[in-house]
């Protein structure tokens, strides 16, 4: 509880800043708020967790009740908009990062900076992973804070990996040693060598922009003004996977089949995000050799990974509600909040502190080593960039499915196929 | 203004024929009534909203903007080929929600009792089982690892087939399945009327010298014709939505966009995302071009029926 | 020889016997009403001659064959169903020239056929028709035509007019006579209407509760009924029918009360009971007095040519033709008389004729 | 007395014709079996794989072996299945009823009279079919808030209160209904209301026991306008339970076959317990 003490202690302190009237500092008067959640959308640790957190969080502010609304993580932005416009109450609301932009552009996400008292908001960030922090960042304003969230990792089958010949204690750390690796496997096994979770409707594009921008390349540029993933960098990467898919090492099932592929053992390697570790792990069990590593890189460049997921952020128009959903958001992003996301659930935690304190979460990490891969990469994080404006959805479904033709389909040219398809992406950009 | 003086003379009169006059509606009100609100009345205001750009926020810009939401999707690069699936599904489609049923239906026609009601009622088992459990359980026994099918197949020494992941073959399966769980209520419905063709047509072909397949081919078939009609009807109307909830939760369209069927495609670029503008042109786009075709089959249907009625 | 000819033919569905083992004989040309009340088994015995059912016991030959077990197709026999039966998706001409069709005979050949029975029925400007375009009388006749076509050895017809207007059925009553002379082939019909068996058949067959009661010229049968149930059956009004018991010296007692001296020479003892009978219009009537028996009238049906008197006699009613001259009113006292040579008697048990 | 006035003379069954000879028929059979199968096999394999413990979960086995309770038993705890199925029965049971009381008195209206406007209409009500679910979806959302019915069972029924496919099918069976029998209620002093209730509909039964099923069946496995308002699993229907064994995170496959089950079942055993009754009111129902 420690945490949440001092930040109410340094909050009464900066009463007198600019945005105290707006936002009252306590709560006095019982509120309600909604909080927007995919988690409890589903049946599992996800929804367990979560409803612990909320009744955690009710038991220390008897005056605020927390009304969970459970949405699929697909439906999560359609699902707010409509509300919105029908007049229901939203308040806090879990944003896959993906509709970040659109959340703050279009359907009024606050920024917190001009909710939270400044100093407030700088006591509460403080401990927080700054490429954490930049992940809910759009021009250096925080729309959320990231929740659940999660990195790329390279998960192996090191029983595979023995029974082909390969050492499972050095796994490929680049495009080039996966290549190789996936021909071994291909050549002495029926496993599936390289399986991925980079194509496929639900996968949107994140993990396809960490690929690109590893080699860097990106799918749009720095200001959001421009596609750039048929730019000669992008090009070669999606070259690249192209020359993997033709091999035979990567193989395009949907999102799902591969998924199960490596809980079944039947895949042996997979580049997925660190969410799915939690099913893995009960496909794994007595089964085979789970392992993980890094995202890997091209050649000698340094990997860029980027984080899938979601983050929080806070939609209420009434101060006491802002203020409810901002202790709620404190809470669920302290220390014991990310104790309770990152083991029960699976994700990261934004606080490094949770993984170094004994006092929270580093003995388990260290039973936990899967877990490493994704911690080293929390210091190289880089945000997950939304695509601007109302076609947002639109222009990332065009281009991926310009990829994954570039990548799979029967044509050899995939310049011309990425290079029409961002001209016509290009064209749906504000 | 001249009812007042009027009324006391002719009042019940008047009454009765206005009462008479106004009967039909009140009795088809609630329905129309319903459908008005729920469905004709969005359905006019997607048209409007398919010209502007505009998320429904009441905050927001709502922008005219021709028909550049028209243009957007008709330059979808996917578009065509989504038409062409649609052509394929309905192709698959057919021989599994019409040929078979009739098969079914004219072979169970001449069983015993007992026999053909224990066929007809495993048949439409499947039509009872909600759609999201069906996809559950064939993508799980169609899986190209540990799905019950591909067991089969490799007990019989074949490579595990990707039904639902290979290009050439995902389409199939999710007609295939589409197809299952249409089979059942189609095979009612010709069952139904083939049982009521008259007996005595049969006979009479019987003594006039006609084999099974004779009567089959001449009388059967043209008798059951309007009701083959409205399924095919059917089939080609709302066949694009039946099969939308198994590439939902199989395939998402894929891959490659092999299974993306113009149904699916307008709801992953419309409604999958809220933007009113993509939205509605498509629902306008759907509708118009489901409703010609409609009125195609329809005009076509006068046109072969003619006799059967 | 008979050219149809049936042995012992049994049915049952389901265990229940529906006919108890026929015997019939049907010579070749002839022209045979199969008549009976509904349920008779009239149906089911042509049905089974067609091949429509199954002979759950006995023999069905025609000519040489026995057909039991042939396809209804190859038994030779042409059927014209209640309802016509017409399939409502062809034209006259394709109804017609369908078995034709399933017999492969040529499009020309076919072409000629169809109109030259189209022409023996008056059929000729309705070929392109479709059924639903035609009355009822056409579309009996392309049934007919349908049947024809076929030159079959044996005609069925399944109640042909009982779907038809009262005009009309005479008139198709006469038409199919003469078809019948026309064609000369062996032809049998089923009906329930006794008026229609009476003039159109060569011979009768009167059927009751699935066995045959009798076989006869319609003369014959009209004249001696073998059984009470013909008796009552064949004939409108129908025959007067009295319960009667035998007195000393061959007298009968009529209906216990009313006693007559009718000459009775079976040897029956005194005191049996029967059935005797006597027809309309062999029942005398007179003004009071002349006759043996009193009765009041009770209704008179003027049928133009002649009346229908019931006259109440005790407890009994009797129903009576008289000619159009005799003034008799309702309620008015009339005697009545039964000529002993026109009675017929039956046994009270078993229904059957005795010999007077 | 209209009962036994509509059907036809009792005919005698004829002998059924045999479907082609020889061979035909026993591949005749071995085909439907083979149908029947195909059928049958998935429902049987859920069953038989929520019966399986978690680690045998992917055996392909045809007989269970180790059977357990585990999967009902988490499934059960982890969603409010019970108070589930009970809302999608209440619902469906409340559609079905609506949509066949609506579709009576439309049906009637149509069949009936002539009117001004009367095949517009019909065209609009056939047209319905061919609207795409989801265009309705946000503006009836919409309505629904206005109404301050989110999150409430009434919200699931209220646009469904009459279909199409009711009126279609109603208003062909009505059509055929012999007018004479409607001229004999007329003149026997009988109004509309009473010819509709007591002449019309008791003769339609077959007709509406077979439309009843499927649109109890249709509403049962209605998926996306309960997923749009769900705001909370006590106030949901099973469709959107069995959705939350099947994420992004791996779908639980043996809950999930558990909770499959669980919702197919009653409908599953209704169907059973009436399969006789639905097949043979189908059959008299002129559905063709």
């Amino acid at each position: 509880m420690k945490p949440i003490v001092v930040s109410a202690a340094l909050a009464g302190l900066t009463l007198g800043a600019a945005q105290a009237q707006t936002m009252p500092a306590e709560i006095t008067e019982p509120v309600t708020i909604t909080w927007y959640n995919y988690n409890l959308a589903s049946a599992g640790n996800g929804a367990d967790a979560t409803r612990h957190l909320i009744d955690l969080f009710e038991a220390a502010h008897p005056n605020i009740h927390v009304e969970g609304v459970p949405v699929p993580p697909q439906n999560i932005t359609t699902r707010v908009q409509a509300d919105l416009v029908a007049g229901q109450q939203v308040d806090l609301v879990q944003v896959t990062f993906n509709a970040l932009g659109f959340a703050a552009e279009a359907l009024g996400a606050h920024a917190l900076e001009d909710i939270v008292p400044a100093a407030e908001l700088a006591a509460n960030f403080e401990g927080m992973v700054q490429n954490g922090l930049d992940l809910g960042r759009i021009d250096g304003r925080t729309y959320a804070l990231a929740y659940t969230f999660s990195t790329p990792v390279l998960y192996y089958n090191a029983d595979i990996f023995r029974q082909v010949g390969l050492d499972p204690e050095n796994p490929p750390q680049t495009w080039a040693q996966i290549a190789e690796a996936g021909r071994v496997i291909r050549d002495h096994s029926d496993h599936i060598p390289l399986a991925s979770g980079m194509f496929g409707p639900s996968a949107g594009d994140w993990l396809m922009q960490g690929v690109l921008r590893s080699n860097n390349g990106g799918v749009i540029n720095a200001d959001r003004t421009a596609m750039t993933f048929a730019d000669p960098a992008s090009l070669e990467a999606v070259q690249m996977l192209r020359d993997l898919a033709q091999e035979g090492i990567l193989v395009n099932l949907d999102v799902t089949s591969q998924l199960e592929s490596m809980a079944a053992g039947n895949a042996a390697m997979y580049l997925q995000t660190s969410a799915v570790q939690g099913y893995l792990i009960r496909g794994a069990e007595g089964n085979y050799d789970l392992r993980a590593t890094t995202m890997p890189g091209f050649g000698d460049l340094r990997p860029r990974p980027n984080n899938s997921g979601s983050g929080l952020a806070i939609f209420s128009q009434d101060p006491a509600r802002q203020r409810a959903a901002w202790e709620l958001m404190k809470f669920v992003t302290s220390n014991e909040g990310y104790t309770i996301i990152t083991r029960d659930i699976g994700y990261l935690p934004l606080r490094m502190a949770v993984v170094e304190s004994p006092e929270y979460l580093a003995g388990w990490v260290s039973e936990h080593p899967l877990l490493q891969p994704n911690l080293q990469q929390l210091s190289y994080l880089e945000p997950w960039t939304p695509m601007p404006g109302p076609n947002y959805v639109q222009i990332a479904t065009t281009m991926m499915d310009a990829i994954e033709m570039a990548v799979f389909g029967d044509n050899d040219d995939v310049a011309g196929i990425l290079t029409a398809a961002q001209t016509q992406t290009q064209g749906l950009l504000p | 203004m001249s009812l007042a003086s009027v009324a006391p003379r002719h009042g019940p009169n008047r009454w009765s024929r206005l009462n008479r006059l106004v009967r039909p509606y009140l009795y088809i009100l609630p329905a129309i009534a319903t459908f008005v609100i729920w469905i004709y009345e969005p359905l006019a205001r997607a048209f409007v909203l398919s010209f502007q750009q505009w998320n429904l926020m009441p905050t927001a810009p709502r922008r005219w903007v021709g028909l550049e939401n028209y243009e957007n999707i008709l330059a979808l690069p996917r578009f065509w080929q989504a038409l062409e699936n649609t052509g394929l599904y309905l192709l698959g489609l057919l021989p599994m929600a019409v040929l078979l049923p009739l098969a079914i239906a004219i072979f169970t026609q001449d069983l015993s009792g007992r026999t053909r009601n224990l066929y007809r009622a495993l048949i439409f088992v499947p039509m009872i089982v909600p759609p999201v459990v069906a996809a559950a359980v064939w993508r799980w026994m169609l899986d190209p690892h540990n799905g019950i099918v591909n067991g089969a197949i490799g007990a019989l020494g074949g490579d595990p087939v990707r039904f639902l992941s290979d290009p050439h073959l995902a389409l199939w399966t999710i007609t295939f399945i589409t197809g299952w769980k249409l089979m059942g209520f189609s095979t009612l419905v010709l069952s139904a009327a083939n049982a009521s063709i008259d007996g005595s047509l049969i006979e009479a072909a019987r003594l006039d010298g006609a084999s099974t397949w004779e009567i089959v081919r001449d009388i059967r078939l043209p008798l059951l014709s309007p009701a083959i009609l409205l399924l095919v009807l059917m089939v080609i109307l709302l066949g694009a939505q039946w099969s939308f909830s198994y590439i939902h939760v199989l395939t998402e369209g894929g891959p490659l966009g092999s299974t993306t069927n113009i149904y699916y495609l307008l709801w992953q670029f419309g409604f999958g995302s809220l933007s009113v503008g993509w939205s509605s042109a498509s629902a306008v786009i759907l509708f118009v071009g489901f409703s010609l075709i409609a009125a195609l089959l329809f005009w076509l249907k006068a046109k072969l029926s003619f006799h059967d009625d | 020889m008979s050219f149809v000819s049936i042995r012992n033919l049994q049915k049952s569905y389901d265990g229940t016997a529906v006919l108890h083992g026929l015997d019939l004989g049907i010579r070749e040309g002839e022209f045979t009403v199969v008549v009976g009340p509904s349920g008779c088994g009239k149906s089911t015995l042509m049905r089974m001659i067609a091949g429509l059912e199954s002979v759950t016991d006995g023999e069905i030959r025609i000519g040489e064959t026995v057909v039991n077990d042939l396809e209804p197709a190859h038994r030779g026999c042409a059927m014209v169903f209640q309802n016509y039966a017409l399939y409502p998706h062809m034209t006259v001409a394709e109804n017609i020239g369908y078995p034709l069709r399933l017999a492969r005979v040529p499009r020309a050949e076919r072409d000629r056929r169809v109109r030259e029975v189209a022409e023996i029925l008056g059929l000729e400007s309705y070929l392109a028709r479709r059924p639903k375009q035609l009355s009822g009388g056409q579309r009996q006749r392309v049934a007919m035509g349908r049947a024809i076509i076929r030159e079959p050895k044996v005609f069925l017809f399944d109640e042909p007019l009982s779907n038809l207007d009262a005009k009309m059925r005479v008139q198709m009553r006469t038409e199919l006579r003469r078809l019948h002379r026309r064609l000369s082939v062996t032809s049998i019909l089923v009906t329930h209407d006794q008026v229609e068996a009476m003039t159109m058949g060569d011979r009768l067959v009167v059927m009751n509760g699935g066995r045959i009661e009798q076989v006869g010229t319609p003369a014959e049968v009209y004249a001696r009924p073998a059984s009470v149930f013909v008796a009552g059956f064949l004939g409108s009004p129908s025959m007067n029918l009295f319960a009667a018991r035998t007195a000393d010296r061959g007298a009968v007692a009529l209906n216990g009360t009313q006693t007559a001296d009718i000459p009775f020479d079976a040897a029956l003892p005194a005191g049996a009971t029967l059935t005797l009978g006597i027809r309309p219009e062999d029942v005398s009537l007179a003004p009071q007095g002349q006759h043996a028996h009193a009765g009041i009238v009770d209704l008179v049906e003027n049928l133009g040519g002649h009346r229908v008197v019931h006259v109440r006699m005790g407890d009994v009613m009797v129903t009576a033709i008289v000619n159009q001259l005799a003034a008799l009113r309702e309620g008015q006292p009339v005697s009545l008389a039964f000529p002993a040579d026109r009675l017929h008697a039956f046994s009270a048990k078993t229904g059957a004729r005795l010999s007077i | 007395m209209t009962d036994t006035a509509l059907q036809a003379p009792a005919r005698p069954v004829a002998f059924r014709l045999r479907f082609g000879t020889g061979w035909q028929r026993p591949l005749g059979h071995g085909l439907m079996i083979l149908l029947s199968l195909l059928s049958v096999f998935p429902i049987y394999w859920m069953i038989l794989t929520s019966l399986r413990p978690e680690n045998e979960i992917l055996s392909t086995r045809i007989w269970p072996d180790a059977a357990t309770l585990d999967n009902y038993a988490y499934a059960l705890s982890a969603i409010p299945m019970l108070r589930m199925l009970v809302n999608t029965f209440v619902v469906s049971a409340v559609v079905t009823a609506i949509q066949i009381l609506t579709g009576i008195l439309a049906g009637y209206g149509f069949s009936r009279w002539r009117f001004r406007g009367a095949s517009l209409l019909m065209g609009a009500v056939a047209l319905t079919w061919l609207v795409p679910l989801q265009v309705v979806m946000i503006p009836n959302y919409l309505l629904v808030a206005r109404l301050g019915m989110i999150d409430t069972l009434g919200a699931l029924i209220l646009p469904h209160t009459a279909s199409a496919f009711a009126i279609l099918l109603l208003v062909q069976a009505m059509r055929s209904f012999p007018s004479e029998v409607y001229e004999a209620a007329r003149m026997d002093g009988a109004n509309h209301a009473h010819i509709l209730w007591h002449i019309v509909v008791p003769n339609l039964r077959g007709t509406i026991a077979s439309l009843a099923i499927l649109v109890f069946i249709s509403t049962w496995n209605e998926y996306f306008w309960p997923l749009l308002l769900t705001r909370s699993a006590q106030n949901s229907v099973v469709q959107i339970g069995l959705q939350m064994f099947i994420t992004a995170e791996g779908t639980q496959w043996g809950p999930l076959m558990a909770a499959s089950t669980l919702a197919s079942l009653p409908i599953l055993a209704i169907y059973l317990v009436l399969q006789r009754q639905v097949i043979a009111s189908f059959m008299k129902s002129g559905l063709r």
